[in-house]
């Protein structure tokens, strides 16, 4: 493993933050402080926390409509990420996006999402835009084992790999499309196999082992750097809440459930950072307790900030 | 008659329609045990199982494009698109398949599919869940299109359109789904391309459809009591289109306002107004109005959505505006 | 200024503006060696090389979502759809992607891509490869819609739309690619939003664009003669739209005829009999004529798809049965 | 090979019409007699008689834009077929359609299509169709290698597969989309490869070989008639003309077009039928003499046939 302890506390600290953003946001969506939908990363954390340790603020993601665990992993700002949940004109959006459409092009997060499958096109883009401004940067497609069934996924991985793409195509299989569990969306086991249809690698790893994942992308990216081209790379996962808030998932066998949430992937990651003697779990703890605060301070800004002028309603529909 | 929701409505309209014929079936994302996003499918799995009641994966094109193949092949689809707003993602399969198959082929195939979706604001669902764009399927030579207003429409409209021989886009609206009225029991069928004048008047017609036929139906019990006599009229179904009812209505009262939810640009809304315009030009004692959404997409904020939303207050506005 | 056809004049603009600009590149299906489907863009392979005239394989949905990403990345495409038909496989690119990514990130994001594309019938290729659908495009906010109807526009049109910011559809027509005309040479910008009298006239004003603009000008010689004098508004783009040159013209000529080839249901003729029946009613002396495909698909057989198209004489009838 | 004498001189019948009616196509085109756009079948008439031999009138087939060939191997009328192509009111869409909409319902066949990649899902749905009626009807998508890389492709396999469905899908890899050669839009060499992706099976065939075509069908459509669902059959062969009538194809190497020319899948099955003493050449030579009668007598049809009449255009929008 080439990770330094630096790196996996910071690992660690956006896993945290993450776990701790979701988790409010439960609560507040609960207490109707939320509108619209909201869809939380609750049990994927390791995922894009994995993917993004990969990356620098040059390299680009396309995120999904379960996008605060992308936005955060790349670096988002939690208080701009809060308001706009609340639809605050301090929001990433002014207010105009809301949970799905969160974005932060100077970081190089090309939106949240609410088409599924819409992001793996325009990752390619970006990656093309890469590729042909002779950088080294990459782009990187969070999608959904559902995603994985829609047209842009066949189609973005064939072009990817025809023109060499710097992309790294990320598919977070958390076992279900809404109510509906992988083995009944598509006929096969390893997400990772389709890669074999456009030429280029595919690779499975365990998505609650943050090391895992890591290691998988970082050769994944190497190699997109280097110009040999896209990779697709399936991280297995769970997703813990039912699909939005609101849904209680009555259609999760609870003993898979249960199952799952034994390997939660923090205190996996606790325990290979005392064992390492990266931390303590007393240090542990002081990391969590300062997410905590974090977050309830992007709370009260997102209270306190003004919601938009409805004059906001006309701006920015075109460019001038 | 029953006190229903329109969800129910609907429900109840492709129940009676599936208990008919064995040839109808479901099938759509999540449709199955799960209800629908909305819970409008909820209870058909159990009554009719697996076989007429499918979950499909992701794939738009494929939900949309198999109907189609069934359809040609005999069977009498109803497709679930979980937002009207996915369409995007299935348009080929709609306007050159299912709208064509019968011309292209010299009448010698027919494409009995319904594409039930919801549309509309109101739930901060945002730019890509929240929109109305039916204008969009009124400009498709082939197809139909179906926008029912109250829960015992939203069962007729559900029976003709099943039994219809044509493809039709049968777009429930998100915020009627909890709306409540009597509907018929059994076997009821409300003829595709047949207004309802929802309200009868004598100073103003308004042509609106969807959820804001109820605005406008509130609405105008305010105008009431400000003394202004409105005439609403609902075509049910925007393709056919009761041309005949809306005139008469005009030639009655002299004034059209149009309101819809759809932006304003390209909406349907125009293409009633160049009829009347040119049809009853001298009926007309005002310029025609349209009150629809602005030409904005569709911003998440409370705030900023109801601003966006042609509101009770407009459309009373609106019509003040024309006297 | 120097004779071009209007393939060339596209060409041109094309041309001028990747000399201009090196973030501007071409990616379609068969642009590259072989010229594309029309031989429009021949020979900018050779000039520019393989990084920046790319083909694409048969996936329209990621030939624009791709476009999507390299546009809001910083490069400009312009990206090649065969034909406008085809634009139901990447409709949710344009509209749900494309055209409300700006708005959504709250004015944080650009998206200057250009779709380039052919509409139009009149060669025989039916249905499925003859469409005009326009007025889709124009319901979309945050989409430029545009549609050039002579050369010198189409050079000029292609270069504002290359050097906007915003996602534009740029429409050609395929009976146009081989009309020749003046065109300035070099850098030459005809403003996006600027509608241009092509005749001027004092008796009818006919709004018009694309192919139908020809047969109006043809039309115009003729209804000349027989001593009408028509005033033609070409509004070059659709959005944008020139409202103000059309309503100027109709207040001095007191009627409006507005000819296009799309489907006449839901046609963008309905928003600018609308706009015009609205703002414009006081200067009417006749009912708003429309003159369009009917709603129909295309036929085949050339005796039909000639009855299916606005000509010369339809044109002619329609402004006589005005006055 | 468990085809018998009957069966092989059908294929080679169905073959020797293919070549006659494009032959011909080419000389009416070029004589300005057939107006729009012609995409011919030359070279390539071993795959559709080769799968529709395995077929009857209950099964479905979609079609192409290169769509003369499937029509007449699943049984076409050639009158009303050419009548078609002239534009003629006796044609098989009463010239509503052309070459690109050919249709005949009754027979299966569920069109020709000018869209690539549209005939998948419908194929797709009437294979459903053929299921859900409990009959044991299968239903063939023909597409090509170009048509393999777009959208309705991957959607249309996963959802065949996950529903069991009688489809087989039979990818005529002629080795060109129009101007773009079979590895400059994709990166894999056996298309057939991507039925991985659905958890079906796959396999090419010589699409020259009428033998290898018919055989590899009919154990796909066997499987498909047994409820064992879908399976992908790849078909190389090579596209003789250009795209369309009008395209010189200059963007092939002579040397490749030469290669496939020797190729003729006619002379190859002549060879073997004389071989397996099924017939003689002048056998063989009077079933393409009276092929060309047969085309020659269609011509005549279609000349001699009205142009439709004008109202025709308003007819056939809806079905009442
Ligand atoms: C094109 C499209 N179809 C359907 C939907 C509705 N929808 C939203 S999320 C979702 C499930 C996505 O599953 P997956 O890709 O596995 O992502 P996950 O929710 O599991 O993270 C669906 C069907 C949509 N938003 N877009
Ligand atoms: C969706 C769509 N995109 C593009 C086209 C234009 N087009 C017609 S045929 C063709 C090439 C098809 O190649 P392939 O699928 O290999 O079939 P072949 O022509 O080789 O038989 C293209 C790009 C189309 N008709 N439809
Ligand atoms: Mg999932
Ligand atoms: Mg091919």
């Amino acid at each position: 493993m080439d990770l330094n302890k630096e790196q996996l506390l910071d690992m660690y600290k956006k896993m945290a933050t993450i776990r701790a953003f979701e988790s409010k946001a439960v609560e507040l969506f609960a207490a109707g402080q939320i509108p619209g939908f909201v869809h939380l990363y609750l049990g994927e954390e390791a995922v894009a926390s994995g993917v993004c340790a990969c990356l620098s603020d040059k390299d680009y993601i396309t995120s999904t409509h379960r996008g605060h665990g992308h936005l955060i992993a790349k670096g988002g700002n939690i208080k701009m990420m809060m308001a706009e949940l609340f639809g605050r004109s301090t929001g990433y959006c002014r207010g105009k996006g809301g949970s799905m459409h969160i974005a932060d092009v100077d970081l190089g997060i090309l939106g949240a999402n609410g088409i599924v499958g819409a992001g793996m096109p325009i990752a390619t883009g970006a990656g093309f835009a890469c590729k042909y401004k002779d950088t080294d940067a990459v782009s990187i497609a969070f999608f959904g084992d559902g995603a994985s069934d829609r047209a842009t996924f066949h189609e973005s991985l064939n072009m990817a790999s025809i023109w060499k793409l710097p992309v790294v195509f990320i598919c977070e299989n958390n076992g279900w499309a809404i109510s509906n569990s992988q083995e009944t969306h598509q006929n096969i086991t390893d997400i990772s196999d389709r890669a074999s249809s456009y030429g280029f690698p595919g690779v499975s790893v365990d998505g609650n082992d943050v090391v895992a994942v890591y290691e998988a992308t970082q050769a994944a990216v190497a190699r997109a750097r280097q110009g040999d081209g896209p990779t697709l790379v399936e991280c297995k996962t769970w997703r813990w809440r039912g699909h939005f808030e609101g849904d209680p998932g009555a259609y999760k066998d609870p003993k898979d459930q249960a199952d799952w949430l034994t390997k939660d992937p923090i205190p996996r990651l606790e325990k290979n950072l005392i064992k390492l003697k990266y931390a303590t779990q007393a240090e542990l703890d002081a990391i969590k307790a300062g997410v905590e605060a974090e977050i309830a301070e992007a709370i009260k800004f997102a209270e306190e900030s003004p919601v938009p002028d409805p004059k906001e309603l006309f701006t920015d529909v075109y460019a001038d | 008659m029953k006190q229903m929701t329109y969800a129910e409505a609907i429900r109840d309209g492709m129940r009676v329609e599936m208990q008919r014929d064995p040839n109808v079936y479901l099938a759509g994302e999540d449709v199955a045990q799960f209800g629908g996003c909305f819970g409008v499918t909820a209870g058909l799995y159990d009554e009719f199982g697996p076989k007429r009641v499918m979950n499909t994966p992701i794939s738009e094109a494929a939900i949309v494009g198999h109907g189609v193949g069934a359809a040609a092949a005999g069977l009498r689809p109803i497709v679930e698109i979980m937002f009207v707003d996915f369409m995007g993602c299935c348009m080929d399969e709609l306007f050159n398949q299912a709208a064509k198959m019968r011309y292209m082929f010299g009448g010698k195939a027919k494409v009995p599919m319904v594409v039930r979706t919801p549309c509309g604001a109101g739930m901060g669902a945002a730019a890509q869940h929240s929109q109305c764009i039916e204008s969009w399927f009124t400009h498709i030579p082939g197809v139909k299109t179906v926008m029912p207003g109250t829960p015992a429409d939203a069962k007729g409209l559900m029976a003709a359109a099943v039994r219809d021989d044509n493809p039709v886009m049968y777009i429930e609206h998100k915020q009627l789904l909890g709306v409540p009225g009597e509907v018929p029991e059994g076997e009821y069928v409300v003829p595709l391309g047949k207004a309802d004048i929802k309200r009868e008047g004598s100073d103003i017609t308004i042509v609106t459809w969807s959820w804001m036929l109820q605005k406008t139906l509130a609405a105008a019990e305010e105008l009431a009591k400000k003394g202004i006599s409105v005439e609403i009229v609902d075509p049910r179904t925007l393709v056919p289109l009761d041309k005949d009812a809306i005139l008469k209505s005009v030639s009655k009262t002299g004034k059209l306002l149009i309101v819809h939810e759809e932006v304003i640009t390209s909406g349907f809304g125009g293409e009633i107004a160049a009829i009347v315009g040119e049809e009853g030009f001298d009926y007309l004692d005002a310029p025609i109005k349209r009150l629809a959404a602005p030409f904005t997409p569709i911003p998440f904020a409370p705030i900023l959505e109801s601003a966006f939303i042609p509101s009770e207050d407009k459309i009373i506005a609106a019509v003040e505006s024309m006297f």
